[in-house]
């Protein structure tokens, strides 16, 4: 870009600080995963918006869509982050099952007091949801069970706990610090959603403002690498598992603030949408790369098609349908595009199981 | 080995690009019936890309390759292998998943296109040519569970089992002892007299002028000259594999005679690997640790990083006994370790050369109390070490994969240098990085040193180790067997001392 | 003496877990005598059949180096649309024709899978994600999503012979014929696995799939095949569970497939490729059906029963994770030693 | 709160559907909904055609929705995505109850009528309408597998999920009527899960009769547990000595019930259960009150009781017992 080299050199410098501060402050505004999301969230609202007019354009249907993203939003960007890591957490909705059943149980047992404690049950909720991750966490970088069976097996063992606990009943009844957040909004947004901006904003700090972020992304991108680069792939799987359990956690408050009740079973179909959610929004299912934005555009695209397809009275083995299309149509794009940039250099080997990073 | 024989391979025009940078510019070959053909040329000069392509795993993008009369415009693996090519891969490409009998085996029953695969009928092959080889080989154990050198002599074996009419190898001695190497010989010549073509990759110009009839020099992917071996001697080979322009005369400043010590090992054993070493590394000193592949040196390194710790011995870093079981207390204790194998160990190949040059001295950044990265320290860093290695990117948010040999190198060491270390230890820095960057990587070294560093290269190349260091050990079977300091660091020494 | 002990643990833990099923035996044939029975062996077999079925796809899709978790839709959209096909219960297809035709549905489902997962390159987990929504709403939006009670008579037929019959407990206990499918296909997939090149070559492809190419494999042709054998294997497995359960439900199978991928691993197949043994598999899903079978039995109140399963399913993984870890850190060699992982 | 505040607003949502509904309402312009457990199964298949009759005897048009498997959340998310359509009415039959509390109290807060079955108790919808009492029916089961079982003997129950309310409900109703009345009959076992899987069903009714061996009767809740049990049942050849019976359809059951390896089955028309909350729900919209004695015109529906205890749950009489001799006369 330049040509003097002399007067360029001190251009260059300043060009690169200007790199630097760009690559790390808005590294998804121009990722290809958010704008690729971007675009399905507009195509898709203006399909079905132009479809039916009356029904889409409603206020109360972009309330619904605010309501309905964040629990499965919240879950996903939980996803996301033991996806970076190459990893996979299928426990998390079992997590925020048990985080809600302790708050409600805990909200019950306390009677009157029930609301003016709320704040501590919440606390104790979310404690248990540590401790969920921390068993991941534990097994993943200590006892080194690979991801997708250790959480597969705490999925049962905490969903099997959930079971005993309320014998298989639906508990009602949540703090009401809780339940006011869940019906209240801001401005006509309701605060559901501005918690899940909330969230994607913390994980995104996480992710790219922090020690442990840069951790993660790395400890994916290249496992050897990071173990070579003195990054303890112990505390950093640990530390990912233990957020990914918080966040379980904190999907569950969101399971109770939406709706006052809590069960073992609730939401199991979450399990596997959420991979497919974070896999749209652009996560690297081999680990290494993930933007919030784009998962939380991509809950958002699912949510538009789940609706619109309601709107348009298809069925829903039609829209599970489509939803498999949709994930297999964009990898394949994007596969095509990296294929694209990368003509001359052999194509990376192709991908194993989801877990193993294949380094480089 | 008649002039007028017919070439059973001719490769003309041979070019191949990755991603736009040239590997291979025009490069033509050709191999006789009955005769070894020497391929040399520095780290990364496309001897292997060569190979790849005759044996049809990359495509060329221009330039024919004729064997045995026939052009093949579309050669595969399998394509090659019907016309009788085998190849011995630097990398090995052979499955640790499967024991060593069936990846001697394996190949031969794809070229011969079976449907059916018959362990009595592997068992017998493989085992009649480890005899033939008078080799020692547990067949029955999974490769990955095999040493370096028994992983070589596994695909050694898998290439002679075969009756090829073409046989390539990519250095296939690094990892063999003196007698191994003299035994694969013997079969090389038994070869040739059947008429069998060879062409043959090593970096130990010795072995290249013994079995070799023929010399074929490359540099940066052009062809240099091709020569009869007999006209031709080391230090001819060198010049025309280096050019001359590039100095790699010993530059070295006298270290003062008060120099601390900023590492001392003492009594460091790891059986099986290493036992009983000891030595001391100054303040500002650069020390070389050279032997052959296989001889300890590349475990000791691993053993003071905490990849591989040691069983017993100490080790103290700038006065302080440091415990060293795992690479965070190496880090901790302020080693820094640019390791052999740069892409895998190394670098973060999709992630930017600005997060890559971070990633070791992220704690370092962390901002009290909110304890976030602060990114203007960072980007400081970034671009001093960015501009002081002189690092060849657009920008540093460009991806290491799309950097040559000799910038990733620079990345790697950047990142360590991040982390203002105490201790430097090289693990081949140079390996696969060309002529100019690896002056320019030795020079790095060299300032390292004398801001106060101290720097552990380990590296069979010995020029190099010549040109930089101000001590060298030789190791041997695990031991130090020399120590040569000042002028005694000579190249013919060293080369002596290593193989003796 | 570690030679011979390593001999016995087998080249995938298999020793491992055949102890393990030895003493969860003994422990629950102490806490319960009604367990230690023909009538509860017999259970143990009969529910392992459709899974050890579906086990063996896993475990080729696995040892490939991938996984597949549209396995289970492929097999109940290959029986139910051949059940539907065929005109359910006024059916007069043979039972032989009624299997080709499900086979063939399995082939071209699998073909899709493979044909994106070998031409695209694309993670396999990520493709059978998508593919199982596809396949099950595809089945159920434009086949059909009745449960259908009258099986074809040849297929309703089938499922009412009994391979063996005892006396256990005072009433009679047996093993449907169909037990025969199973046994057949493990000695198929044995034999592919371990004496035709494609086998070996779906090892390699699993333990290093450059090495494999330049070794000369067709590496996309044989992907292509491990999942259209998968697909083939899973319709069995689809047949075979409609002619047991004698009726065809399209809701069915769909949701069971982590759990079979489970009995696989702890079968002893490695989850990144290249390692897994018929044998291993065999003894990994009659470990899970034992628990799941005997609970009960050993008086396990059903509430716990999840949660049981998930901590035998921990203690299986974690004793293997642990011993995988001891035996890597013995076998030290001249050579880096991967540190992560 | 939730408690407080949704009382308020679903009340007021009262208020103005039954302003807007007016009685003269026109039920040509009505849309109304019925959201069901899943779709595409036999049971909610049976209750389509109900729900096609009522739209082709009124005019309204109504239509059947549901998610692709049983979940909870599949429910909220197909009434969330309803509530913007502004339907007259939803009709439910939920999953899980308590789950719909919070969005149907949205949808009834938008003036949207909305009237669920299967599920007594709930508070946020206008009227729940049930085929029976549970306890009674459950009874009613126990007294037909007691008489079977000669009056003593041991039995379990199996059901859906522990977590399907109603299925918990007829079971300790027929547990209840046991203790009552039949002191020789026993229950073994807490209420056993079969995941609404035919063949989890039978593959615990073969633990079962391992495990005791004089066992007499079997009682089951999700439609495919009796025919799961009677296979575990006639593969021991037990078929007709051990009582088999509980709620199924006829579809599932009549193979068996023909082979006598299920005695009878119990169970309500889907058909007369979706037209009758939709019936409901249209006297609702224009204005009508559902009062005890209320006839919807429907078999089994003729004069609707209200629950004891309950405000707005209402019983119809419409349980019916099949055996082999009648199932020719339900033909789903
Ligand atoms: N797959 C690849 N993608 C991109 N560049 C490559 C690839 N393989 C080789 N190169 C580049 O091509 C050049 C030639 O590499 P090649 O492996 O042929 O060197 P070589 O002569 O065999 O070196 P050595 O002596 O180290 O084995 C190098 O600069 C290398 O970086
Ligand atoms: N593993 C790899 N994957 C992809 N590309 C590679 C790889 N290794 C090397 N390359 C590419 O091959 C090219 C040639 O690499 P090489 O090391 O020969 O560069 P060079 O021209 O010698 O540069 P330098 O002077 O910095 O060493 C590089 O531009 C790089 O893009
Ligand atoms: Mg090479
Ligand atoms: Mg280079």
């Amino acid at each position: 870009m330049t040509a003097q080299k002399e007067q360029g050199s001190l251009r260059r410098v300043n060009a690169s600080v200007d790199e630097v501060a760009r690559s790390l402050v808005g590294r998804f505004q121009t990722n290809r995963g958010v704008r690729r999301m971007l675009v399905l969230v507009v195509v898709a609202f203006a399909l079905f918006a132009a479809l039916r007019p009356g029904v889409y354009l409603s206020t109360l249907n972009l309330q619904n869509i605010a309501v309905a993203a964040p629990e499965i939003g919240v879950l996903a960007i939980a996803q996301m982050l033991a996806m970076l890591t190459g990893g996979i957490d299928l426990s998390i909705v079992a997590v925020a099952n048990l985080t809600a059943i302790t708050i409600s149980t805990l909200y019950t047992a306390a009677g009157s007091r029930g609301d003016a404690l709320g704040p501590v049950f919440i606390l104790i909720g979310l404690v248990v949801a540590l401790v969920g991750g921390l068993v991941n966490g534990l097994l993943v970088s200590r006892v080194g069970i690979t991801p997708i069976l250790a959480t597969l097996a705490t999925m049962q063992i905490f969903n099997g706990l959930a079971v005993v606990w309320t014998g298989g009943r639906t508990l009602y009844g949540a703090p009401r610090v809780l339940t006011g957040v869940g019906n209240a909004t801001v401005g006509g947004i309701p605060v559901l959603f501005i918690a899940l901006l909330l969230v994607a904003a913390g994980i995104g700090i996480l992710i790219n403002r922090t020690a442990l972020g840069h951790k993660i992304q790395l400890q994916g991108a290249n496992p050897t690498a990071a173990a070579y680069s003195g990054i303890s792939s112990r505390r950093t799987l640990l530390g990912t598992y233990v957020m990914t359990g918080l966040l379980g956690g904190i999907a569950g408050m969101l399971f109770i603030a939406r709706n006052p009740t809590a069960s073992a079973d609730y939401g199991a179909s979450y399990t596997l949408l959420v991979i497919v959610i974070a896999v749209l929004g652009g996560t690297n299912p081999n680990g290494g790369f993930a933007t919030v934005t784009g998962v939380v555009l991509a809950a958002l695209t699912l949510q538009i098609v789940s609706s619109g397809f309601n709107a348009m009275r298809w069925s829903p083995y039609q829209y599970a349908v489509a939803q498999g299309l949709i994930l297999i149509v964009v990898m394949v794009s994007d596969q095509v595009h990296l294929r694209r940039r990368r003509r001359g250099t052999p194509p990376a080997l192709p991908v194993g199981p989801a877990t193993p990073p294949t380094p480089v | 080995m008649s002039e007028s024989e017919a070439p059973v391979l001719e490769v003309s025009d041979i070019v191949k690009t990755f991603g736009g940078v040239r590997a291979l510019a025009g490069v033509s070959l050709s191999l006789k019936p009955g005769t070894v053909h020497c391929l040399a040329g520095e780290n990364g000069c496309g001897k292997s890309t060569l190979i790849k392509i005759i044996s049809g795993v990359e495509r060329p993008d221009s330039g024919r390759i004729v064997v045995a009369g026939t052009e093949h415009d579309r050669m595969t693996p399998s394509g090659a292998m019907d016309a009788g090519i085998q190849v011995i891969y630097q990398d090995f490409s052979l499955f640790g998943n499967l024991t060593a009998a069936e990846n001697i085996v394996l190949t031969g029953e794809v070229a011969a296109h079976r449907a059916l695969y018959s362990r009595r009928r592997a068992r017998p092959a493989a085992e009649r040519i480890v005899r033939e080889l008078g080799i020692k080989l547990d067949l029955e154990e999974d490769v990955e569970r095999l040493s370096v050198a028994d992983k070589q002599l596994t695909a050694i074996c898998r290439a002679l089992v075969h009756d090829a009419r073409i046989l390539i190898m990519d250095e296939p001695t690094t990892a063999l002892t003196r007698t191994e190497v003299q035994r694969l010989f013997a079969v090389v010549r038994q070869l040739t007299e059947r008429g069998v073509a060879l062409l043959f990759v090593s970096h130990k110009l010795d072995e290249v002028l013994q079995v070799a009839q023929t010399v074929t020099i490359l540099r940066n992917g052009s062809h240099v000259l091709t020569a009869p071996a007999a006209e031709l001697d080391g230090a001819s080979i060198g010049r025309y594999m280096t050019g001359h322009d590039i100095d790699e005369s010993r530059q070295v400043v006298r270290l003062p005679a008060d120099a601390s010590a900023v590492l001392e090992v003492r009594d460091l054993t790891l059986p099986g690997a290493y036992r009983d070493v000891s030595f001391t590394l100054h303040r500002g000193e650069i020390l070389g640790l050279t032997g052959l592949l296989g001889s300890g040196r590349s475990e000791i390194a691993e053993s003071l990083f905490g990849v591989l710790p040691a069983r017993s011995g100490t080790i103290t870093v700038d006065g302080q006994d440091c415990t060293i079981r795992s690479i965070d207390d190496a880090v901790a204790a302020g080693i820094g370790y640019v390791p052999e194998d740069r892409l895998t160990q190394g670098l973060f190949m999709d992630a930017s050369i600005a997060d890559n040059i971070i990633a070791s001295s992220l704690d370092a950044y962390r901002r009290r109390p909110s304890r976030l990265l602060d990114r203007r320290r960072i980007a400081e860093t970034i671009t001093s070490l960015f501009g002081r290695l002189r690092i060849k990117a657009p920008n540093v948010s460009s991806p290491v994969r799309s950097l040559s040999g000799g910038n990733a190198q620079r990345v790697v060491l950047a990142k360590w240098l991040a982390t203002k270390p105490k201790v430097l230890i090289l693990n081949g820095p140079t390996v696969g990085v060309d002529v100019g960057s690896k002056s320019e990587i030795l020079q790095i070294l060299r300032q390292e040193a004398a801001d106060g560093r101290g720097v552990l290269i380990v590296s069979d190349d010995v020029p190099e180790l010549v040109a930089v260091c101000h001590r060298v050990l030789v190791i041997r079977q695990g031991q130090v067997v020399q120590e040569l300091e000042g002028d005694g660091v000579d190249l013919e020494t060293i080369q002596r001392t290593m193989a003796a | 003496m570690s030679a011979r002990l390593m001999a016995l643990r087998g080249s995938n833990n298999e020793g491992v877990l055949a102890a393990v099923l030895v003493v969860l035996i003994v422990a629950m044939s102490l806490v319960s005598p009604s367990f230690f029975t023909v009538g509860t062996l017999f259970a143990v077999i009969r529910s392992s059949i459709v899974p050890v079925i579906f086990a063996l796809a896993v475990l080729i899709v696995i040892i490939s180096g991938g996984i597949d978790v549209s396995f289970a839709a492929i097999a109940i959209f290959a029986a139910y649309t051949t059940v539907k096909l065929s005109g359910a219960g006024g059916s007069t297809a043979s039972l032989v024709v009624l299997t080709l035709l499900a086979l063939g549905i399995g082939a071209v489902l699998g073909l899709v899978n493979g044909g994106l997962i070998a031409r695209f390159r694309l993670p396999t987990l990520i493709v059978t994600l998508g593919t199982q929504s596809v396949f099950k709403g595809a089945l159920l939006a434009y086949i059909g999503s009745r449960y259908i009670a009258a099986l074809p008579p040849s297929m309703d037929r089938a499922g009412k012979h009994d391979l063996v019959t005892a006396h256990s407990g005072g009433s009679p206990v047996s093993v449907s014929l169909m037990v025969l499918v199973p046994v057949l296909l493990t000695v198929f997939v044995w034999w592919l696995l371990r004496n035709t090149m494609f086998g070996r070559g779906v090892y390699a492809i699993g333990g290093d799939t450059e090495a494999a190419r330049r070794a000369g494999f067709r590496v996309i042709r044989s992907q292509l095949l491990v999942y259209v054998l998968v697909g083939m294997l899973a319709a069995a497995g689809g047949v075979v569970y409609v002619i047991l359960g004698r009726n065809a439900n399209p809701q069915d199978l769909v949701g069971s497939e982590l759990d079979i991928i489970a009995a696989v691993v702890l079968g002893g197949a490695s989850i990144f490729g290249g390692r897994g043994s018929v044998g291993g598999t065999l003894l990994g899903v009659l470990l899970v059906q034992l628990i799941n079978n005997s609970l009960l039995l050993v008086g396990v109140p059903t509430a716990w029963q999840r949660a049981a399963v998930g901590l035998l399913l921990v203690i299986g993984v974690g004793v293997q994770a642990a011993a995988a870890k001891r035996s890597r850190k013995r076998v030290f060699a001249h050579e880096d030693l991967e540190v992560a992982r | 709160g939730s408690v407080g505040g949704s009382t308020t607003s679903s009340s007021s949502g009262a208020a103005g559907g039954g302003a807007a509904g007016g009685a003269t309402k026109d039920p040509k312009s009505m849309t109304m909904v019925t959201v069901v457990k899943i779709q595409g199964v036999g049971w909610f298949d049976r209750m389509a055609e109900g729900v096609a009759q009522f739209k082709k005897d009124t005019g309204v048009d109504a239509r059947q929705d549901g998610g692709d498997d049983a979940t909870p959340e599949k429910q909220v998310q197909i009434i969330q995505n309803l509530i913007p359509q502004k339907p007259t009415a939803i009709t439910v039959v939920p999953n899980s109850p308590a789950s719909l509390e919070q969005v149907l109290g949205q949808a009834r807060s938008q003036g949207i009528v909305v009237v669920s079955h299967e599920a007594a108790g709930m508070k946020n919808v206008d009227i729940d309408i049930e085929a029976f009492d549970n306890a009674a029916y459950g009874a009613k089961m126990m007294d037909n597998l007691a008489q079977c079982m000669g009056t003593s003997g041991k039995y379990v129950a199996f059901v859906g999920h522990l977590t399907a309310k109603t299925h918990m409900d007829w079971v300790q109703g027929a547990l209840d009527e046991a203790k009552a009345k039949y002191p020789n009959v026993t229950r073994v076992e807490d209420p056993i899960e079969s995941k609404e899987d035919e063949n989890v069903a039978y593959q615990k009714a073969k633990e079962i009769l391992g495990k005791y061996p004089d066992i007499k009767g079997f009682e089951g809740s999700a439609g495919t547990d009796v025919a799961g049990i009677a296979r575990a049942v006639s593969e021991a050849g037990k078929a007709g000595q051990v009582c088999v019976m509980g709620t199924s359809i006829p579809s599932v059951a009549s193979k068996y019930l023909t082979d006598g390896s299920i005695q009878k089955i119990f169970f309500w028309d889907p058909a007369l259960a979706g037209q009758a909350q939709l019936k409901i729900a249209l006297m609702l919209a224009q204005g009508q009150k559902v009062q005890d004695g209320t006839d919807l015109g429907l078999e089994g529906y003729h004069s609707l009781k209200k629950l004891t205890g309950t405000d707005n749950v209402y019983v119809g009489d419409a349980a019916v017992i099949v055996d082999k001799s009648n199932m020719a006369k339900y033909p789903f």
